[in-house]
């Protein structure tokens, strides 16, 4: 990927990333410590090293352009416009929640912010992305539809099915593979015959971007070409980002899974937040502002959802139907 | 009044639908020049053009998800499985996505997709075409369902989906498509849940869905000369399904018997019979009697296919068999 | 007796299989090392290696069907699909393809495969990880249907789906792998469609199945204090499904309630109370009651979660209606 | 494709293909024939113009090697061992049928052949084959499993699902696309965005191989490549067949999709028949007998058919369960 000096990123803007991305480090931090302090039910999977990747991405987009996301979607809610404290409120459950309390982790929504919601369904997505882009380019508008899923998720037929038909009907919709080389407890090696991910887009003639998932000026560089090639009625782009999962599947993985010290290597090596706190040159008091901003944030946030509404169980009964 | 064919019906509102709203569009396979495989979409690509009368890869979970991400923009679409075996492929599009997202979303997403499909035994098809699964979708959550009988209950069903801000699961059945019936002027919306009463009778209910009414209205007509005063009441929606007037009818007939293509067993009827004999309990002077196919997936040779699925003789036994109880 | 639990039950069966018959072999996301989402598996890939522990890449077609291909040709594969709301991705391979392969050869073709799958509610996993499907599958010709609720149960019919020649759909339920009971020292084979009485009563008869027969147990418990005598019946295996205890037990208590966590529309339960009512009319002495979760997807909030399944109050609620009436 | 010397087959060789290719012409006609007679019930779908590719790849299986074959089967049956009465006595319904009667032309077994059914559903065969071929694999069997499917085939989620699975697990299958450039009445160009359709196995790292369909001589030496390749564990390949369906998708179809002449022309310069006749320089005589000898063998199987047991209609209610 070449960065034209056009799509270089101010300092400034940049050090919104960070602080963007340190929020989702310490909010998904928090999820796990509300977890194992039996706060939160139901199933949880956090996105600790994604960060750069739903930041650089969702960066690029309007408002008004959709998301489709997965059951690992904390990160691309926040980035998308949610705010911790209605992301919060959902874990707990609360009526002020982005799904007033009905969806959980894997179901949050954002209509207002072009957020369609997390999945969790594995590919589940991907079909609904194609449809939202067909729409925009039947009304003639300028949006685009983009659905991030996983390395696992591109095994799934709906995955195929979505490509063949986005491409064929060259809609504008963006397909971010966050690769990060593992399906749940399975690495990449053992759930798909090949290393190089891209050979998926060419079965649909499609373009594709890689990028380092771990440098998110670079990510936001790729999506911002991967956007203005899918606005411009070009068609989709498969945009692979690579990334790492710096803890478990899920909250509580004990991980028997993974080689010994992978996970503390990765940390050491793999880190978006370091990597960029460096490149900017952040000194410790900066960076200690940012903590505690953030950590304020993500503080109040578990206030918020806390002194949330509770539900009525007869609230149950609302919703199914329009 | 118009005399048109339930093909005609179809096309009819579909193209009306169309004409007047921009939002409108359909996606299927083979539904453009070929008009789709029963030829009900026949002729719809010269007035609205490929932008929507949408050619599809063989691809029965991206047409789905398709329709439903369009219709969370707005759009009104309308997808045509080809066969109704195939929606096997769409479940989860349907299943787990159009029908939760309102809820999961607490509100705040509308899914206003019509799935139309067809099928149906009785021309040979094979096993793998002519299944009849209209039960599945009524156990779930959050979509509706819709299995016309006659060519004005289709159109008027059929704007009724397309207009409804839900998924609605369309039924059409494979044999009805020539069957002509006259139809008012205009296009009449046809709410859901809301029963036809195709004949009326004092001895014994039948409640029968797609091809079957046409079986039953034959059968009462047999019954009758043989003084048994048949009524027949078609729900038209299984989804929402209105249950009073099925109620109110055993009631008064006190005697029911209910009857569908698909096999028996976890058929619609199951939960016709479960509804009946909870509500009209003290009603009955019978045992509620089920008339479906019999348990087996749907054989091709003919001879064998007929044995199968049920007929005019079987419904006449069984209304013979509850009339005489009690 | 040695106690083990339903997750051991279903582990310690798999095991015994894979040990004595090289045919035997497993297929299931994440079911080697992790030892599959729910532990069921775990240790089988140490024991048995990866090539008879297989993790497949996320794709529940091929899942399915890789078992159908490997089961045409001899072996005997247990594949498991990680939760049952994913089997609506497997449908076309379980109902198109593993349950009619025989009858469309006319009786050349075998499939003797076994679909492990799992679900349920009551620890707040939201709309797409908690569905209870058992009732479609039993709409499905050519298919078995298996659904134990207790480890001996899990042990014998799993065992049987394993060595039957033909495709069962075994449901696990989530909440039920914890729980521990005493199995016969060695693994006995249960015989397909024998429904087990787990207590026998009087004056109702609840048909109850998987986690719902704990609740009826303990309803039972309760009811007893109240002088009501309750009979359990739980038929274990749906499809073929043991019609005669299940009406021979309505016609000694003249009373019958059915209980499964599916939503009651279109549940299982509407079989039962068809074919009940149909077989034991002359001895029902109030309706046939129907307790299943209310008719909306699975909320995540548990406080809605709980409401919307059914608990011990429902049971007991509609037991009392039931024995108050006549 | 290199046609490497040991593989060219002796002048015999390819007239018995030939007259296995004419049998199936002769049949398929008769077929249709039938079918307008009234004879016929259900829904038929013929092979015109594509006997090369079901007798080039048959022909280079052994009788436990195992196919699973489409909607439009008949060319696959014959070639894979069925007899002409056990298929036409099916199509008629009979008890001497290859499924007796239960199957119909969508659905065609022969268990003892080797032939695992034609199927009803697009894609429906696909993961089967890659099962079967993981059976012969975990028993140590030198067998192979073939799955034959079209161009539309290649759209669907069970396609890409069991390409997938089948090389990661490097399983003993081909799979044969018989690329006819339309599904049903759509043409390649409108369902799939891509002209070369090998970039599909691509996606799997497969290794593929492109055919003339139209040149038998060709199919089968590329075919006894891929059945080596798969038998030596080497995993799967994708065998691309180029060919062209001479005739309406299914029995009765009017076409109206097709560009008019087309069928015309690729009557006079795509049919398989002439092409090998030509290439072995068959005489009038020659041909003549071998069009009677054909001819014979099809009406015996309208009269064996005709002649066959009917099932009882309560039939129905056997082999449901095994
Ligand atoms: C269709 C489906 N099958 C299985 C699962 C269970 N499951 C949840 S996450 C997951 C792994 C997903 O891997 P990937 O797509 O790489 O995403 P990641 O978890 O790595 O973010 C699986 C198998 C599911 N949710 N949906
Ligand atoms: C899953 C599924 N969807 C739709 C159909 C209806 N259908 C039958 S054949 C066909 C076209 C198949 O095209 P292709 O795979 O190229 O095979 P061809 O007919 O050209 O031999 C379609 C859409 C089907 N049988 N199965
Ligand atoms: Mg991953
Ligand atoms: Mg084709």
């Amino acid at each position: 990927m070449k960065l034209e000096e056009a799509t270089r990123l101010s300092g400034e803007t940049l050090l919104s990333f960070l602080e963007e991305m340190l929020l989702i480090r310490r909010f998904e931090e928090k999820v796990e410590e509300r977890f194992r302090a039996g706060d939160l039910s139901g199933f949880l999977h956090v996105a600790l090293g994604q960060e750069a990747v739903a930041v650089g991405v969702c960066r690029t987009l309007e408002t008004d352009d959709v998301i489709a996301s997965t059951h690992r979607a904390h990160h691309h809610c926040l980035a998308k416009g949610m705010t911790a404290n209605a992301l919060m409120a959902e874990l707990y459950g609360k009526v002020e929640g982005c799904s007033g309390g009905y969806g959980g982790s894997m179901h949050l929504y954002d209509l207002a912010n072009g957020n369609l919601g997390a999945n969790a369904v594995v590919g589940g997505g991907l079909p609904g992305i194609v449809g939202a882009a067909l729409a925009f380019k039947m009304r003639r508008q300028p949006r685009v539809a983009v659905a991030f899923f996983g390395d696992g998720a591109t095994n799934t037929g709906s995955f195929h099915e979505s490509l063949n038909l986005g491409q064929l009907w060259t809609v504008p919709a963006v397909f971010v593979c966050e690769n990060n080389h593992y399906a749940e407890s399975t690495p990449s090696r053992d759930h798909m015959p090949i290393a190089d991910l891209t050979r998926r887009a060419e079965a649909f003639g499609m373009r594709s971007i890689v990028v380092d998932g771990q440098d998110v000026e670079a990510v936001h560089a790729a999506a911002t070409e991967a956007v203005a090639h899918a606005r411009a009625g070009n068609g989709p782009v498969f945009l692979l980002a690579n990334t790492y999962r710096l803890t478990g599947h899920y909250v509580g993985d004990p991980q028997v899974y993974r080689p010994k010290g992978e996970q503390r290597d990765l940390r050491a090596t793999q880190d978006p937040i370091p990597r960029l706190r460096e490149l900017l040159g952040v000194d410790e008091d900066s960076w200690s502002a940012l903590e505690t901003k953030v950590a304020a944030t993500v503080e109040a946030s578990v206030e918020f959802a806390k002194n949330g509404t509770d539900r009525l169980p007869e609230d149950a009964l609302l919703n199914v139907y329009a | 009044m118009p005399e048109i064919t339930y093909r005609e019906a179809v096309r009819d509102c579909l193209a009306e639908a169309m004409r007047s709203d921009p939002d409108v569009f359909l996606m299927g396979e083979d539904i453009a020049e070929m008009g789709g495989s029963m030829g009900v979409t026949h002729g719809l690509v010269d007035e609205f053009g490929k932008e929507r009368v949408r050619n599809t890869p063989i691809s029965e979970a991206a047409i789905a998800g398709a329709g439903v991400g369009a219709a969370i923009q707005g759009m009104r679409p309308v997808v045509e499985i080809m066969y109704q075996d195939f929606i096997t492929l769409s479940m989860e599009q349907i299943v787990l996505q159009a029908a939760k997202h309102r809820y999961m979303s607490g509100g705040q997403i509308k899914v206003p997709l019509t799935v139309r499909t067809q099928g149906g035994a009785g021309w040979s098809p094979g096993a793998q075409h002519a299944e009849q699964l209209e039960g599945w979708l009524c156990h779930v959550p959050g979509l509706k369902v819709a299995f016309p009988s006659t060519p004005e209950d289709a159109r008027g069903l059929l704007w009724s989906s397309i207009y409804d801000d839900n998924t609605v699961v369309f039924f059409e059945h494979r044999t009805l498509y020539p069957i002509k019936a006259e139809v008012s002027d205009t296009l009449e919306p046809i709410e859901f849940g809301k029963a036809r009463v195709h004949r009326e009778g004092s001895d014994v209910t039948i409640v029968a869905i797609g091809r079957l009414v046409h079986v039953a209205l034959r059968v009462a007509e047999q019954a009758a000369e043989e003084g048994i005063s048949v009524e027949i009441v078609d729900p038209r929606t299984l989804l929402p399904l209105d249950e009073d007037s099925i109620v109110n009818s055993v009631m008064k007939t006190n005697r029911c018997v209910v009857t569908h293509e698909a096999v028996t067993r976890m058929g619609f009827g199951a939960e016709i019979a479960a509804i009946v004999q909870e509500k009209a309990f003290d009603y009955l002077d019978a045992p509620i009697e089920r008339v479906g196919s019999r348990f087996t997936p749907i054989p091709f040779a003919p001879v064998m296919e007929e044995y199968v699925i049920p007929h005019e003789e079987d419904l006449m036994a069984a209304v013979k068999r509850t009339v005489a109880r009690g």
